[in-house]
């Protein structure tokens, strides 16, 4: 079995509601100094597989058919 | 003129989506299911609102993926009707039937209020119905409508007329980007809005504004 | 390698179960031997207050239960009511209250999710949902979060089912600091020949396991919402419940198409104490025994018990027992809704309760024994003290216009529109009025003219001072917003939140409160047809406030005549109906009192029922004959406050005449009980007719941009608007 | 400028009915082999201070009050 963690992020330049309220939030609560949130997505994914390089394709495959809207996400796959 | 409604599972407004279809075009449209390849001839396919997948992982994306939605692509290409309400708009996003992206509401909560609406394109065939410029009542209902699109698709939306409807008088609910609330493909055949205009269609909702745009699409007179 | 299903049982693992000693021993004089873990837990979970009722059945008995309209009474998921042309609605309250507190999303989110189960599997399709929320002091350091994460759990999981919120109330008072109340209620319609019961028949049926699969979630849960908090409440955190309403809507669809099918005996749905709760029900109802093989439950976590297995609260299951003939029809449906679908066991004839796992038996219990050998207490009660009277010259006078903006900026009083818009209201295309007005309304869909009214109700203070009357009085005032939309109010559901009944005034709350409901509920023929009972709710020692939640459904016949708060257009008359020769006298309790003068004093107002009857029915009467053009009653803040949310509404302003000897203070701000303000033309108003016994005055006109009571300086509309709409927002930030 | 990223991951045994649904979606997708999909949030901060160990304290106390909802959440703080 292999472990994997995908993690999705918004690009540069795309409006991110969620980490504007956060950083707002943050402010509210006394967290100064709190220059910017960016919100993004993990996925942990267990594959029942021992090949690690074929994983790393198949995730790679996950993520642009699934995982990431490319649109306006980047994403990143990391084996554990 | 013939319909087809696209179900699939965690959709909710599907039954008020059938109930307009039915009383404004006079005959119920057919419905069509997630794992259905092929859809019927008709000359309008309506994916209604809801929480397709729960809106799991995002809003409309695990469903712009099932069989049914490449059916739905192969219509669109060839000129049917198409049009995505709410969470409907959602999946024709995510499915690239339409450009942009849409992202949680500004405020982050999700929104259930009426809103006034600007006709923004009414040389549509969604939208002939009414004058242009006109504004609308009409109420909304999410908590992903935020329309985002980078620079360049935004300047070519907007340049191209296809932006169709927009919130006006102030009413923008989620932080749209140019107070967009409904968009039209480059062809003019797929429609995506966020507001429900089929929650407005009789005395019992209070008004009828919304009736315009099932009387355009469907061909009938007002 | 096999799961360990032994445990010894010590006293201390049985206290940890919520048994007393005596409890214990009558299990064991029950079943002649030490019950096994899993039967330890099986008895906790089917003996403690949440299923068993064990401190209210006595006086639950005494509440009216049965009318014309009534299907079915309380015992079943939901209460059945028929609404005319072979319909029938369906519907409960219930409250998550401690699950809410400890994680104010998902607790909120599971409590909406499990009512709306009770509704659909009676076989209703749920078309309203209320929710009645109770929070501590604004300025008390967790009431915003757990405002907020109220607010989106409920919204959170009714929007994603796709059903309409229709009303429901929000209330602060330090009293809930550390005990916020989450009251769901849901309703839904059925064929009055199509109600689906818990009641299995016929022996070696298959009883089939529907929906999510089962995780440890909430193990302890239904042990946890009759327990006590104190300040070990970290530890008791992993037993939170995640709500999955996709898989809750799938459910319903799945179930309604496969009710449909003819496939269905008998259907429970799975909530506090899951597997056990609804699987003994359903044998013990039908006369039957239930062998369950755990071995076929679909599970979601690896290594789980059978003491897990039986008491996990997983949410979105069922349990079914279907006509073996169906039974792939039945996979069939449930797999296209991608649900999970086993056969889990079967009906047997020996009245037993059998559990196996892993060739083990786990359980074998006399299953009718079960629930009606539960403890059933005569808890010792104490006679509540009557408050001190309330003389009039001790109430402090202020200028009435000054305290009607102020009492409409206050956090109980002010506008909830911050919460509602967070709630989906429209979905369904029926609502006819949304929340804001006196009642929610949605009409019967597929009918021309029916339509169906809902409002949540109870005034804690009241209860507080007197629970008989405060019992009457949330009684009485449900009955009257329904009235108010010219509803018939056919039937209610209660919700019994209280502190802890093993103390004699509590208990003494609880059984004067009933009390109060009964005696309401007899003279307003507004039977109570399902209900749910919250003890327990304290901290550190201090209960809450009693809080009876009555939530009533009432039926229009023509909604094209339904009245509505908002003032209908200018120039028009304003009556007060039902009220005394001086408008109002009862400041005791009262908002004027509480919110503006911080004392919670003075007894509760009197409510005369054969009064509210009287006036009700002729309201209704002037709404159905078409005469009264706005109508709405006078509740919290009393006629000051009534008048100022119609002209609010409608953005039109109105003049009130106060005779120059008025208390002007009583007159606007008392909450005297049966009053309604109601509208009409001014021709109508000519030839109104006075009905036998019920006092109306003509009290002013509407029209203008502000609001003028007697000599007090005209408010403009606008002014009130932003005090009443303001609070909440600017609260949450 | 400091950066960090913080990994919300729901602890186990909690229900993670988006999980699921992505664990369907692949499947349906033809990603077979999928044995679990759990899904989590990541938060990309910028801190303006120079001091690792004082930000290191700070986020991991955004994170008790704000971040996290530890009642059914795990976190994870990493300076970058
Ligand atoms: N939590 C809530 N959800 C939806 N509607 C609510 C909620 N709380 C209050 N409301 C609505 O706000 C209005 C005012 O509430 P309330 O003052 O309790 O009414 P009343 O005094 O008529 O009983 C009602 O229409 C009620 O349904
Ligand atoms: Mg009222």
């Amino acid at each position: 079995m292999i472990k994997a963690r995908v993690t999705v992020t918004l690009k540069n330049g795309v409006l991110d509601p969620q980490g504007k309220a956060i950083e707002g939030a943050l402010d509210a609560l006394g967290f100064n100094g709190v220059g910017s949130v960016r919100q993004g997505k993990v996925f942990d994914l267990e594959l029942d597989t021992a090949d690690k390089a074929q994983a790393e394709i198949e995730i790679n495959a996950m993520c642009e058919k699934l995982l990431a809207n490319t649109v306006i996400e980047n994403y990143q796959v990391e084996i554990i | 003129m013939k319909s087809a409604v696209v179900l699939l599972p965690g959709l909710n407004r599907d039954r008020d989506m059938i109930a307009a279809l039915t009383k404004i075009g006079g005959k119920p449209p057919v419905t069509v299911w997630q794992t259905d390849t092929e859809i019927p001839d008709v000359d309008l396919i309506v994916i209604p609102g809801g929480f397709s997948y729960g809106d799991y992982l995002r809003c409309g994306a695990i469903a712009a993926r099932m069989p049914v939605m490449r059916a739905v692509a192969e219509k669109a290409a060839q000129g049917v009707k198409v049009m995505g309400v709410c969470n409907g708009f959602q999946i024709l996003l995510e499915a690239g039937l339409l450009p942009g992206a849409l992202m949680r509401n500004a405020s982050l909560k999700f929104v259930c209020r009426e809103v006034k609406l600007e006709v923004a394109n009414a040389a549509t065939a969604f939208t002939s119905g009414y004058q242009q410029g006109q504004v609308i009542r009409c109420p909304v209902a999410h908590h992903d409508g935020n329309y985002f699109a980078d620079t360049d698709t935004l300047a070519r939306i907007e340049g191209n007329g296809q932006v169709v409807f927009r919130y006006a008088d102030g009413t923008n609910p989620n932080g749209s980007i140019n107070d967009i609330a409904g968009i039209v493909n480059d062809a003019g055949n797929v429609l995506g809005l966020m507001p429900h205009p089929e929650n407005l269609i009789e005395a019992a909702h209070g008004g009828s504004d919304g009736r315009a745009l099932f009387e355009s699409v469907l061909g009938v007179a007002a | 390698m096999t799961i360990s299903n032994t445990v010894s049982i010590t006293d201390e693992l049985i206290a940890a179960h919520g048994l007393k000693p005596d409890e214990y021993q009558r299990i064991l004089k029950l079943i002649g031997r030490e019950p096994t873990y899993t039967e330890l837990g099986i008895f906790s979970a089917m003996w403690n207050e949440h299923c068993s009722y064990k401190s209210s059945k006595k006086w639950l008995r005494t509440l009216p239960t049965s009318g014309p309209c009534v299907i079915q009474g309380p015992g079943e998921n939901a209460g059945v009511v028929d609404i005319g042309d072979g319909q029938a609605v369906v519907f409960k309250m219930e409250s998550h209250n401690h699950p809410s507190y400890i994680e104010p999303y998902q607790g909120a989110a599971t409590g909406v999710g499990g009512i709306l189960r009770d509704v659909f599997t009676m076989g209703a399709r749920p078309v309203a949902t209320m929710n009645a929320l109770r929070f501590g002091e604004p300025e008390h350091a967790k009431t915003r979060h757990l405002v907020s994460g109220v607010v989106s759990g409920v919204g959170g999981y009714g929007n994603a089912f796709g059903v309409p919120t229709v009303g429901g109330e929000v209330q602060f008072d330090a009293r809930y600091n550390d005990n916020c109340l989450v009251n769901a209620f849901a309703a839904g319609l059925a064929d009055a020949d199509a109600i689906f019961y818990s009641k299995a028949e016929g022996v070696g049926l298959p009883v089939v396991y529907l929906g999510a699969k089962t995780g440890r979630d909430g193990v302890g849960g239904a042990t946890m919402a009759s327990a006590e908090f104190d300040d070990s409440i970290d530890e008791k955190r992993p037993t939170v419940q995640v709500g999955d309403p996709f898989t809750e809507k799938c459910l319903l669809e799945a179930c309604l198409e496969l009710m449909a099918s003819g496939a269905v005996i008998a259907i429970q749905d799975m909530g506090a104490a899951g597997l056990t709760c609804s699987a003994v029900e359903m044998g013990a109802k039908g006369d039957l025994g239930i062998r369950l093989d755990l071995d076929k439950v679909p599970v979601r976590e690896e290594r789980m018990s059978a003491y897990e297995m039986m008491l996990s609260e997983s949410q979105e299951r069922m349990l079914m027992v279907l006509r073996p003939e169906q039974e792939k029809e039945a996979e069939a449906i449930f797999h296209k809704w991608g649900l999970d679908f086993a056969i889990v066991g079967e009906t047997t004839d020996d009245l037993r309760f059998r559990v196996f796992h892993q060739g083990d038996e786990v359980a074998n219990l006399p299953i009718k024994e079960l629930g009606d050998e539960a403890p059933e207490y005569d808890r010792p009660w104490v006679e509540p003290a009557a408050p001190a009277a309330l003389e009039r010259t001790d109430v402090p006078d202020m200028d009435v216009a000054e305290a009607l903006v102020k009492l409409l900026g206050t956090p109980n009083i002010s506008s909830r529109r911050w919460v509602w818009e967070q709630y989906d209201t429209l979905i369904q295309g029926n609502s006819l009025q949304l929340p804001g007005g006196d009642a929610g309304v949605i009409r019967v869909e597929g009918h021309a003219t029916k339509a169906l009214a809902f409002s949540s109700d109870v005034n804690p203070r009241y209860c507080e001072a007197d629970p008989f009357e405060g019992g009457k009085q949330a009684v009485a005032e449900c009955w009257r917003n329904l009235t108010a939309t010219g509803a018939l109010p056919l039937a209610a559901t209660d919700n019994l939140n209280f502190g802890n009944p093993e103390r004699p005034e509590i208990m003494g709350q609880l059984v004067h409160a009933i009390k109060g409901i009964g005696e309401a509920c007899r003279a307003l023929d507004f039977p109570i047809v399902s209900g749910n009972v919250s003890l327990y709710n304290e901290t550190n020692g201090q209960g809450i406030l009693p809080t009876p939640t009555i939530g009533g459904v009432g039926l229009i016949d023509d909604w094209s005549k339904m009245a509505r708060v908002r003032f209908a257009a200018e120039n028009e008359e304003i009556f007060l109906v039902g009220g005394p020769r001086e408008l109002g006298t009862h400041l005791g309790q009262s908002a004027y009192l509480r919110d503006l003068h911080g004392r919670n004093e003075g007894p509760a107002p009197h409510v005369d029922l054969a009064h509210e009857k009287a006036v009700g029915d002729f309201v209704r009467g002037l709404i159905r004959s078409g005469i009264a053009t706005a109508v709405h009653d006078c509740s919290d803040g009393g006629l000051g406050v009534a008048i100022a949310e119609m002209a609010i509404a409608s953005g039109i302003g109105a003049t009130v005449d106060l005779a120059d000897d008025c208390d002007a203070v009583a007159a606007l701000f008392g909450e005297d009980q049966g009053r309604y303000v109601v509208t009409m033309s001014k021709d109508s108003a000519a030839a109104l007719a006075a009905a036998n016994g019920v006092n109306i005055v003509r009290i002013g006109t509407t029209g203008g941009s502000s609001l003028k009571l007697g000599r007090a300086r005209a408010i403009p509309v606008v002014e009130l608007k932003e005090a009443h709409e303001g609070w909440f927002p600017t609260f949450m930030g």
